[in-house]
């Protein structure tokens, strides 16, 4: 199958799925093609967006996938009203799985909340609502200092039931690990 | 009996895969004729059930019982099964029906799931963290309601099965009852064992017990006359006879 | 400068923007067009991806921007994915209940299965495979995007044998409408 797709459209599946600045470097080893065949191609690729919604930008040594200048407006817009709105139930949800649990991991958030939360979490992220735990080995998730200071609490075992909480989600977790491998 | 045991080393979904893989096995079209064939072999595998299970247990009482039914009105042929009995039976053929079409078609996913997986980008445009958002919406007295709530909504697993196990007779149950009767009186009318029931369903498990005993040889049945009343008399030889 | 940009070149920024599922309202609502507007667009585009690196998927209420499968291959190199565990054959035979028969209510699931589908629903709701229908009352399933994603599929209509499978289902549920009500 990969080989019936040309090489520039190969090329515009890496740079859209990396989504920051690929060297043309990079592209010649991974696609095992000539760095002169990545530049040719990006060339191809550049004019073929030259009226979409999306472009291909590039230098002398490296390319990547970006908006349309002509969309700004609508993505500001957009990008405003992100940042204004109110949390839905499920981040509010996560944020408080987060504050009792944490330092967690997202598998371990999707366990307890019994869905995927992988878009609640990075809607937590962006807004600096809560951050990856800098002391974690597997990434885990803690409330950021941010957050602690907003709700009042000098640190999050202040939080009300904290040590109730905890134990109760913990029991819950311990008695049902060996369900969640069926 | 190989059979049985051929299915019983695998887990069991529940009754409908195990009945479906029993018909499938046997390379036989979902209907009447295919479950009153593959009824014996349900029975014992019931029979087999630990009763600790009981939920599981229950889900396929009722499916045997439905599958007497069926096999009742193979050997029976004057037997009228009743409107809601008649639905019943065609229950559950529709779902068998049913439960091969999605059966193929998980089979159809299986092959291509995650083959060419569509990825999402890996990194948005937008970066994280280098501002704070929150909403007057997080305080201490609702991140503790969201915890509260997700408590009490967790799945409770550990929960005892109720009392709420099918009142339908279990087969087991049923054949040590005739046992037992006709241990203590040595012959026993059909009409006099079925008369104890007032749901046709009973009467039919007792009459499918009593062919059950009589194949395995611990009863004798006989019945004068078609339509006559059944006489059932123990075999087991550690049982003194007394007999005419 | 806006206007000059056709409306499905604005949605292909927004959802390159975003890089994850966003809904038609929100779309329809970010660009004030109506949500038939949105779904004749995305349709368009859909079309004219046909052939590149990049695809747009969608199901009944929302679409994402997402590489193509033929250049999974290349992908899959590019990151290291946590090995998911295999779908266990409760799951995929849930899978396909809800991917065919969705909205679908967990006791009809179990009714069909003639079995406790619990676990097995939610297990397919942490991996994000299914998810609560945000259109129907009563809390329905549905097969999500990710479901559609991982088949390589840009939408549900493309699974092999989907018509005659999905004829034969719609065959049985028109005697069987009663039982759903239960």
């Amino acid at each position: 199958m990969e080989h019936n797709m040309e090489l520039k459209h190969k090329i515009e599946s890496i740079l859209f799925f990396k989504g920051q600045p690929v060297s043309f470097i990079e592209l010649s080893k991974l696609l095992e093609v000539s760095i002169e065949d990545v530049k040719k191609s990006l060339q191809e690729l550049s004019d073929d967006h030259q009226k979409k919604g999306t472009r291909i930008t590039y230098n002398d040594h490296e390319c990547e996938y970006v908006t349309a200048s002509e969309t700004s407006d609508i993505l500001s817009k957009l990008i405003k009203q992100e940042d204004e709105s109110e949390l839905s139930n499920a981040a509010l949800e996560t944020l408080s799985i987060v504050l009792y649990m944490g330092p967690i991991t997202r598998s371990m958030i999707d366990f307890v909340r019994g869905v995927n939360s992988q878009f609640t979490v990075r809607n937590l992220l962006v807004r600096g609502l809560i951050e990856k735990d800098p002391t974690s080995k597997n990434s885990s998730y803690i409330a950021s200092l941010d957050t602690i200071k907003f709700l009042g609490l000098n640190r999050v075992t202040d939080i009300p039931n904290y040590v109730e909480v905890k134990h109760s989600i913990s029991q819950f977790i311990k008695d049902n690990s060996n369900e969640s491998e069926k | 009996m190989t059979s049985v045991f051929a299915v019983q080393t695998k887990v069991f979904e529940g009754p409908l895969t195990l009945l479906l893989e029993m018909i499938e096995k046997r390379k036989l079209h979902i209907n009447e004729i295919s479950l009153a064939q593959v009824t014996n072999d349900f029975l014992d595998f019931v029979g087999m059930l630990e009763h600790k299970d009981l939920e599981k247990l229950t889900e396929f009482i009722s499916i045997a019982s439905t599958l007497i039914l069926i096999k009742s009105k193979s050997l029976l042929p004057h037997l009228d099964l009743a409107d809601e009995e008649k639905t019943e039976v065609e229950d559950l053929e529709l779902r068998l029906k049913l439960l091969q079409i999605f059966r193929g078609a998980a089979k159809d996913i299986k092959e291509i799931f995650g083959n060419t997986i569509l990825y999402s980008r890996l990194q948005t445009s937008k970066k994280p963290c280098v501002k704070f958002l929150p909403t007057d919406q997080i305080t201490t007295i609702k991140m503790k309601w969201y915890a509260d709530q997700l408590l009490q909504n967790l799945p409770k697993t550990d929960k005892k099965p109720q009392k709420r196990v099918s009142r339908t007779i279990t087969l087991e149950e049923m054949m040590n009852k005739v046992i037992n009767r006709v241990r203590q009186h040595m012959s026993i009318s059909f009409k006099t064992l079925s008369g104890e029931h007032k749901e046709k369903k009973n009467v039919i498990i007792g009459f499918l017990a009593i062919l059950e005993l009589v194949k395995m040889g611990n009863v004798d049945a006989n019945q004068s006359e078609r339509f006559e009343d059944i006489m059932i008399e123990s075999r087991n030889p550690s049982i003194p006879s007394y007999g005419t």
